[in-house]
């Protein structure tokens, strides 16, 4: 058993499931450990506070499901994401706009998801990693480009850069490297592998243009 | 009491759907209410706590505000169009190329997806003394850190200071006043346009803004005429990391030359002063005289006239000085077969 | 998936492991698809119900002592559960190591919070509660003051006659004697260090005046051959000062962690360079039991030496969540990352070099010292002086060194420790005396580089050490051809229009393995063969491909093996730490050695049952099969046998040597199948080092002195190649991360406050996909080291002293010597210079 | 209410950075009140003034038609020191309301000549002038006692008249001379922060704490003033106070004037005597006046 079985649990059914369901087969002696965190608020603070208020409540489309939460007025998308629907595959390296690993898509446009009010998001429709694969688990072109290179190499930046790949080929298939450094230089990589990303993006591209063509 | 700078403040978000709706929050609130345009900008201030506001007002839902439209004369771009629409835009890249270049260097992509073109503009500065929370002159203290005796201010004024050292950081600003563009802006006593280079301020008069925007003031559009459109265009950005990076130096400059010689010129530097400076005794030196290295060279020389450098910054002279002078000779294109 | 597939993308892909099935091949490693769908759990990403958030309370002085503390406030507000201040930590433990030596807690190292910081940014408390957004504001309502203490944040200012002492004791850290031995009883075990001053007399700093480092006296010295006969001799003598820069290692992955207690035992979620060793670290600052200790890190963010077994950092959630009885997650912000995260010391070195007429470095005298922050003393000094005489081989050496302590950020190894700032000093000088001699600068290299089993360092009992091995002559002569070397330098004119072009060749090493840790691996009953590994997954791949030349031994197809990792509580064996390259040859060998240790087992169990002897039996294609055909079993049913067998073949006996750990995963495991354990024990004549050439090619504006890189080519001399994907990976993006040394990567310091102002990634400048090449080159000779079984080195390290310096050397090639002083180079420094025709910037400076 | 402004300093530390910008209409109302309540009384409440008459009646003829009282030094001084003063507080404080012009130069210079002339006037009343003169002596003060009993109602003798300044005059320059002082030398520091002429910059030469209290002294300082200087503006433009005023201008008052408000025994003068020696100031004035 190589992958984490938390692993697993990323995509929480939407419905019919209670807590004790979804944190079944995690539980460490009594410590519900998860990563799928978007039924738990980790504050139960709002309640006792003024804090909360009316309009917090709030559906957003992520990866073409209608999402439901509680959603403070200052709470960032990646936060959201991560912490409210259990989306951890967004990546925070800086809350800052300043690395990329939070890229997700909004209306097919990539943005720092740190830097975005989930708010401001309520009518549009937000893609992250964890919608690219289809719903039989095949991979999406430029994940598989990933799989072909060994592309990258912690990974952390990895989401941010797949996403943000995947905006730009769809706008340029057919980009020479340095088109394709310039579309990903909103995301820094610390591993620096930059010269394998590359490669890695450029199957990806190849790998779309075939998938297209077929 | 102990500072954290981390995790944004609670505020209230409001989120109006048309500029007047807007400006009446923003009057209410006075000095407790925060645009929000791109959000850029805003969130380092929120995120680090430095700005605490109670209302933050969200203009991205006013349509009124966005988008690029062809006038009689020229263009006009709403304030809250991302600077990706700027780069994009076919009647700018035709036309008005310089906004697209300098708009282009902006930040990442990913950031010019999100910042808006008024936010560029009306950005504050990036001084790392200013922006770490220290009580300086331009967050209303009484000192410039940066421009004492160990001060390190490698980014900062070479021109124009006063106490404060910090330089406005926008790269379209430059190009927008090379470009003659005008700024209209909403006041609470109704709509008021202003030359692009009177829409910044420097410490001398305002040591706390970079633009002349009051409290419930709002940039609504900037428009552009057709005087410099297809005019010849030089935009140069020089910067430490070749993205996601402010510049260390730029220059725009917009160039009509007929037989031989500049009948008209428009240059701006940003970087160097706390505003974007229009560099009007070049615009008139060079009047008359060939596009050539020489008067490259004179022009060059007279924009850095009376420039003072700090500690750490005496090689923004040079590079000025360059830079003015590209923007006028040219610069010729090294090639290399190997 | 074909293998080594070279299409238009992958210019690099060339044939490695000729005649291995496995070795040097491509492959899709394990932990990939989870990293690719967003499912690989980072420590951040878990979730524990009921879950605390924690924020830090950090120090706005640089030294200086909490006089007043009042947490009421911030207690008081709903939703704050626990502060946790310095007198709630527990004293840290004694550290017992693996062969029963005792390191006593040093009472002036590190603690995880601080009531007298020590730098800006130091945590003081932390505060749990509901929310973050609670806990932030709790932090804002706790009253505190300091009283300033006297401070230094430049290693220089703290040696001067007078000069302040970053710590109340002093500025360095001092090793006090060993007591004598009592008859009888066992030799004592050394005193902890304790702190002393060092102070310099002005006569000495006069140097300084002219930008040259003063050399006053330093407590660490050493030399072998005859250094004034060599300076005589020299037909150039050059003495060069130059300063390296003080880098984060800033991976992307903060080092956030998560937190809680159950039935006894401490869980913790982070990330760390080492699964197996951050265990113990664990349970010594905690100070409890290494059994009561869980550590789950299946994907950690990068590393590059900060996260080698997690630190100071982990203990605050662990405590908070026993105060709280509930999970606490730390996040630990970007900012906080700065000051609590580790970052390379800067290095001010002065060397006087003297050369041959041909260029041979026949006297080298190096000084250096180090900006170290105020806790434990880093090896970049010391270590820089062994690399250099390594590197070089000079054939008479005198080393000075003294790290320093300053109040700024702690220090800890970051790739190439030492190594980068001795090589980053070292190389322009090099290259200067190239120019003065009219040498061709691969020539110079070549005539000075280490070969076969070259002598590094000062004698040891009458011996000086040497290295296994090194085959740098032949990467040199190679890098040099793939790069088209001769023909760039040829290349005229140097300059058009503004734009100047330079070429640069650095060479580059580093310490490239370990030996002695343990393998375990089972073969199960299914067939399948399931590698125990207690590396920890920072993105290098170690993880998984030194397992690949166990299935190599066991001829076993790669699809049925699998790879257990990164929980403690899954049975894993005494791993090294992923920190100084070592993991890669270390590894490979306990693999090796664990998987001979199966074979043999294998071939017992067949040997039992099928008659014969062991040696009469081969294992190959999943089965264990007499040779030249015959009786045979699989492997599934070999497991099956071993478990009915028992004892040594199920793991319920295993060899004694193993470490302690070793055993405890063993018994963990034993009765699953085929359990085999090794030690590694193969011989080793020598010190593992892995070699690098780089070469790089730049393009300066000289009217903006913005540079480009134009193109880059790392030659490595690495031993056998594991796996060529990973090795490109850790080749190339080690250079970059030196290149960022030498292109922008700093920190800012205002010396009045002592604080830290590029604590953002735009002001502190790591590299981005844009400042380098889009289509770097790499390659590796693919010679095995003589002195390990598969033949396998390091890479992480080697590769970033070159980086650097082969960017430098191109610089000074494209616009002369006289340039630059310290790195990183950028266009002030640039533009300055050529502004006034000499170099410019404040030499002795650091933090611009 | 925080009449100061605060900050954290980059150590964390509580420090104040200068006063709240309020006090500049604290002090304008102030000023104001003090003018209107002045002139209310006196308008309405005030009684006649009287004086203890002479024990030996002055003889008038001894007196000249034009009293000099000011030399033309001392009247440049005054007029050079109000313009820069002027300039100083219009310069502190208009931006501060909202008129926003490029101060700083301005008010720096201002400052030198200010500080110089300020320098000057000690240098000249303590060796030129009657430096006594302005300072409240035995007299003014057992008048005074008088004055607020006969105010009272209470029995008491009428006070003397005035020496060479009235005892309002004194208690003003006494005020004027703390306020400015505190201003001015919080402000030759002040300079090191800006770029200036004087002296190589060097914000660091205090603590901030130091630095912080000195901003609030000049802005305390500053502000005072400007009520100080509205009262003495008021006072100036007062008819009864016009003949002091005028002689601030031509350096002389009127024959009348002199008898009926100065005591010519507590400031004698006398065209033909020589001067008193512990009374230098009249032998330099009438040098001038002459």
């Amino acid at each position: 058993m190589t992958e984490n079985d938390d692993a697993k649990m990323i995509e929480p059914p939407q419905s019919g499931l209670t807590r004790r369901d979804l944190i079944k087969g995690v539980i460490l002696g009594g410590v519900a450990i998860s990563s799928s965190s978007y039924l738990f608020r980790a504050s139960t603070l709002a309640a006792q506070t003024s804090r909360g208020t009316g309009d917090r409540l709030l559906t957003i489309n992520v990866n073409g499901q209608q999402r439901r939460a509680d959603v403070m007025k200052q709470e960032t998308l990646a936060w959201t994401l991560r912490h409210k629907l259990g989306l951890t595959g967004t990546k925070l390296g800086c809350d800052r706009a300043e690395c990329g690993s939070c890229t997700v898509l909004i209306d097919g446009v990539p943005h720092y998801s740190c830097s975005v009010l989930t708010h401001t998001v309520r009518d549009k429709k937000v893609l992250t990693i964890e919608g690219l694969a289809s719903p039989d688990g095949a991979l999406h072109p430029v994940q598989q480009g990933v799989i072909d290179e060994q592309g990258f190499q912690c990974a952390f930046c990895m989401p941010g850069f797949i996403m943000a790949a995947v905006a730009f080929l769809k706008a340029n298939p057919d980009p020479t490297r340095m088109e394709l450094a310039q579309g990903l230089s909103g995301n820094l990589c610390r591993c620096q592998d930059y010269d394998k990303i590359l490669t890695a993006m450029m199957r990806g591209a190849e790998n779309m243009r075939s998938a297209s063509r077929a | 009491m102990a500072v954290i700078r981390d995790v944004m403040p609670d505020f209230k978000l409001v989120q109006p759907n048309s500029i007047t709706g807007a400006q009446k929050v923003l009057e209410q609130q006075g000095e407790n209410g925060w645009v929000l345009a791109g959000g850029m900008d805003s969130f380092d201030w929120l995120k680090d706590r430095i700005k605490k506001p109670k209302v933050v007002v969200d203009l991205s839902g006013i349509e009124e505000l966005k988008g690029v439209r062809t006038t009689a004369d020229g263009i006009e771009i709403g304030a809250m169009t991302t600077l990706t629409e700027v780069v994009q835009h076919p009647a700018i890249r035709e036309k008005y190329k310089l906004l697209a270049d300098s708009a282009e260097l902006v930040a990442s992509p990913q950031i010019r997806n999100q910042g808006t073109l008024g936010g560029n503009v009306s950005q504050d500065a990036r001084c790392w003394y200013y922006r770490g929370g220290w009580p300086c002159y331009r967050a209303g203290g009484n000192i410039c850190y940066a421009d004492t005796p160990e001060g390190r201010n490698r980014e900062h004024a070479i021109l124009n200071a006063d106490r404060c050292v910090a330089v406005n950081p926008s790269d379209s600003a430059p190009a927008l006043i090379a470009l003659d563009a005008k700024f209209v802006i909403r006041t609470s006593k109704g709509e008021r346009v202003v030359d692009a280079e009177d829409y910044f301020i420097g410490p001398e008069i305002d040591i706390t803004r970079l633009h002349i925007l009051k409290p419930g003031d709002l940039l609504t559009t900037i428009r552009i005429p057709s005087t410099w459109a297809g005019a010849q265009f030089y935009f140069e950005k020089v910067r430490d990391r070749n993205v996601w990076d402010f510049p260390l130096l730029n220059v725009a400059s917009a160039m009509v030359v007929s037989s031989g010689s500049i009948e008209r010129l428009r240059i701006a530097v940003n970087g160097a002063a706390a505003r974007p400076l229009r560099l009007k005794v070049v615009e008139d030196a060079v009047r008359g005289k060939p596009p050539n290295a020489s008067t490259g060279e004179m022009a060059g020389k007279l924009a850095v006239q009376g420039a003072v450098p700090l500690q750490f910054n005496a090689y923004k002279i040079p590079l000025m000085r360059n830079l003015v002078k590209r923007a006028i000779g040219g610069v010729q294109e090294a090639t290399w077969t190997s | 998936m074909p293998e080594n597939d070279a299409k238009s993308v992958t210019p690099n892909a060339r044939v490695y492991g000729a005649g291995h099935k496995l070795i040097g091949k491509n492959y899709v490693t394990a932990d990939l698809y989870a990293k690719v769908t967003g499912q690989a759990k980072y420590a951040e990403d878990f979730h524990a119900e009921g879950m605390l958030f924690c924020k830090l309370l950090l120090s706005p002085l640089p030294h200086a002592r909490v006089k007043h503390l009042d947490v009421r406030q911030a207690l008081a507000m709903p939703g704050v559960k626990v502060i946790l201040t310095a007198d709630e930590l527990p004293p840290p433990g004694d550290t017992l190591t693996d062969n029963g030596t005792v390191i006593r807690a040093n009472p002036k190292s590190e603690r995880a919070l601080n009531m007298e910081p020590l730098y800006q940014g130091e945590p003081i408390l932390a505060v749990a509660a509901v929310d973050e957004l609670t806990a932030a504001e709790a932090i804002e309502k706790i009253r505190i003051e300091f009283e300033p203490l006297p401070f230094a944040v430049d290693p220089l200012e703290t040696l001067r006659p007078g000069g302040p002492n970053p710590r109340t004791d002093g500025n360095i850290w001092v090793q006090p004697p060993t007591p004598p031995a009592v008859a009888g009883a066992p030799p004592p075990a050394p005193p902890p260090p304790t702190i002393g001053a060092l102070k310099w007399t002005e006569a000495e700093f006069a140097d300084a005046k002219s930008g040259r480092l003063p050399m006053g006296k330093t407590p660490d010295e050493w030399s072998y051959g005859d250094i004034d006969a060599g300076f005589k001799n020299a037909v150039l003598v050059l003495d060069e000062t130059f300063v390296t820069p003080d880098t984060s290692h800033q991976p992307l992955e903060t080092r956030s962690a998560l937190s809680y207690w159950q039935n006894g035992k401490v869980y913790v979620h982070t990330g760390t360079q080492s699964t197996a060793q951050t265990v113990p670290a664990i349970a010594r600052w905690l100070n409890i039991d290494v059994s009561k200790v869980v550590l789950i890190s299946e994907y950690t963010g990068g590393g590059f030496g900060s996260k080698v077994t997690a630190g100071v950092s982990l203990i605050i959630p662990a405590l908070l969540s026993k105060r709280a009885n509930a999970p606490v997650m730390m996040r630990i912000s970007r900012e906080e990352e700065t000051f609590i995260g580790r970052a390379r010391p800067s290095l001010l070195g002065r060397m006087k070099v003297g050369f041959s007429k041909d260029g041979r470095i026949i006297a080298l005298d190096m000084f250096v010292i180090s900006n170290n922050g105020p806790y434990d003393a880093n090896g970049d000094v010391p270590t820089s002086g062994r690399i250099v005489s390594l590197l070089y081989q000079p054939e008479a050496m005198h080393w000075r060194g003294v790290t320093v302590l300053t109040n700024t950020p702690p220090r800890s190894a970051q790739s190439s420790p030492g190594g980068l700032q001795g090589i980053v000093i070292m190389e322009p000088i090099v290259a200067k005396a190239a120019r003065k001699l009219g040498l061709d600068q691969v020539a110079i290299r070549r005539i000075n580089c280490p070969e076969g089993k070259a002598p590094f360092g000062p004698a040891v009992q009458g011996k000086r050490p040497y290295a296994t091995s090194a085959f740098l002559k032949e990467a040199l002569d190679r890098g040099a051809e793939q790069f088209k070397w001769s023909e760039r330098v040829a290349r005229t004119p140097k300059r058009v229009g503004t734009k100047v072009r330079g070429v640069g060749v650095s060479l580059s090493c580093y310490v490239g393995g370990t030996v002695g840790f343990d393998g375990l691996l089972v073969i199960k009953p299914d067939g399948r063969v399931n590698f125990q590994s207690g590396i920890g997954n920072l993105g290098t791949e170690s993880v998984i491909d030194v397992h690949r030349a166990g299935a190599e031994v066991l001829g076993v197809p790669w699809e049925k093996c699998d790879v257990t990792w990164g929980d403690s509580s899954k049975n894993l064996p005494f791993t090294c730490v992923s920190g100084g390259s070592q993991t890669t040859h270390a590894m490979t060998r306990a693999a090796y050695a664990t998987a001979m240790d199966a074979r043999k087992k294998l071939q017992e169990i067949a040997a039992k049952k099928l008659g014969g002897q062991p040696d009469d039996y081969i294992v190959a294609n999943e089965r264990v099969s007499r040779k030249g055909g015959g009786a045979g079993m699989a492997l599934a049913q070999a497991a099956n046998y071993a478990i009915q067998l028992g004892g040594i073949y199920d793991g319920h006996e295993v060899s004694a040597d193993l470490n302690g750990r070793t055993k405890a995963s063993a018994a963990a495991l034993a009765g699953q199948g085929l359990l085999a354990a090794a030690k590694d024990n193969y011989p080793r004549d020598g010190a593992t080092f892995s070699y690098i050439a780089s070469f790089a090619e730049v393009e300066v504006d000289v009217e903006t002195g913005k540079y480009n890189i134009v193109d880059f080519l790392a030659y490595a001399d690495v031993g056998s190649v594991i796996h060529p994907r990973s090795l490109g990976g850790q080749v190339l993006g080690r250079s970059v991360l030196g290149i960022g040394h030498a292109i922008g990567q700093k920190w800012v310091y205002d010396p009045h406050y002592g604080a830290m102002l590029s604590t953002r990634f735009y002001q502190s400048k790591p590299p981005t996909i844009l400042d380098v090449p889009v289509d770097m080159q790499w390659a590796a000779l693919d010679i095995p080291d003589p002195e390990t079984p598969v033949g396998a080195r390091g890479v992480g390290e080697p590769p970033v002293g070159g980086g650097c310096a082969s960017i430098l050397n191109a610089l000074s090639d494209a616009l002369g010597d006289e340039i630059f002083r310290r790195a990183p180079v950028n266009a002030d420094t640039i533009l300055t210079s050529l502004e006034a025709g000499h170099p410019m910037q404040h030499p002795l400076m650091a933090h611009i | 209410m925080d009449f100061l402004e605060w900050a954290n300093s980059p150590w964390g530390q509580r420090v104040p950075i200068h006063i709240a910008w309020f006090l500049i209409w604290v002090a304008a109302i102030a000023g104001l009140f003090f003018v209107i309540v002045h002139a209310i009384y006196v308008r309405y409440f005030a009684k006649p003034r009287q004086f203890e008459p002479d024990a030996i009646p002055v003889d008038a003829t001894k007196t000249p038609a034009h009293v000099p009282r000011h030399s033309l030094v001392a009247r440049a001084f005054h007029w050079i020191m109000a313009a820069s003063m002027f300039t100083l507080l219009f310069t502190a404080f208009l931006p501060k309301v909202g008129v926003q012009f490029d101060w700083v130069t301005y008010h720096w210079i201002a400052g030198a000549v200010l500080t110089a002339s300020i320098v000057f006037h000690i240098f000249h009343a303590s060796f030129f002038l009657d430096f006594w003169s302005i300072w409240p002596d035995k007299i003014d003060l057992r008048d005074a006692r008088r004055r607020i009993l006969r105010f009272l109602g209470k029995p008491a003798p009428p006070p003397e008249r005035f020496a060479k300044y009235p005892l309002e005059n004194k208690l003003y320059h006494g005020a004027i001379v703390v306020a400015a002082l505190s201003a001015i030398v919080t402000g030759v520091f002040m300079m090191s922060r800006v770029r200036t002429i004087f002296f190589p910059r060097n914000p660091y030469l205090f603590t901030d704490l130091t630095w912080g209290m000195m901003y609030v002294l000049h802005g305390l300082a500053g502000v005072g003033l400007i009520a100080l200087i509205m009262v003495h503006v008021y006072f100036g433009i007062r008819p009864e106070k016009r003949p002091i005023t005028k002689s601030m201008i031509f350096g002389w008052m009127s024959r009348d004037f002199y008898l009926k408000e100065h005591d010519p025994a507590r400031w004698p003068i006398e065209a033909s005597a020589p001067p008193a020696k512990s009374r230098g100031a009249k032998a330099e004035g009438l040098t001038n006046a002459g």
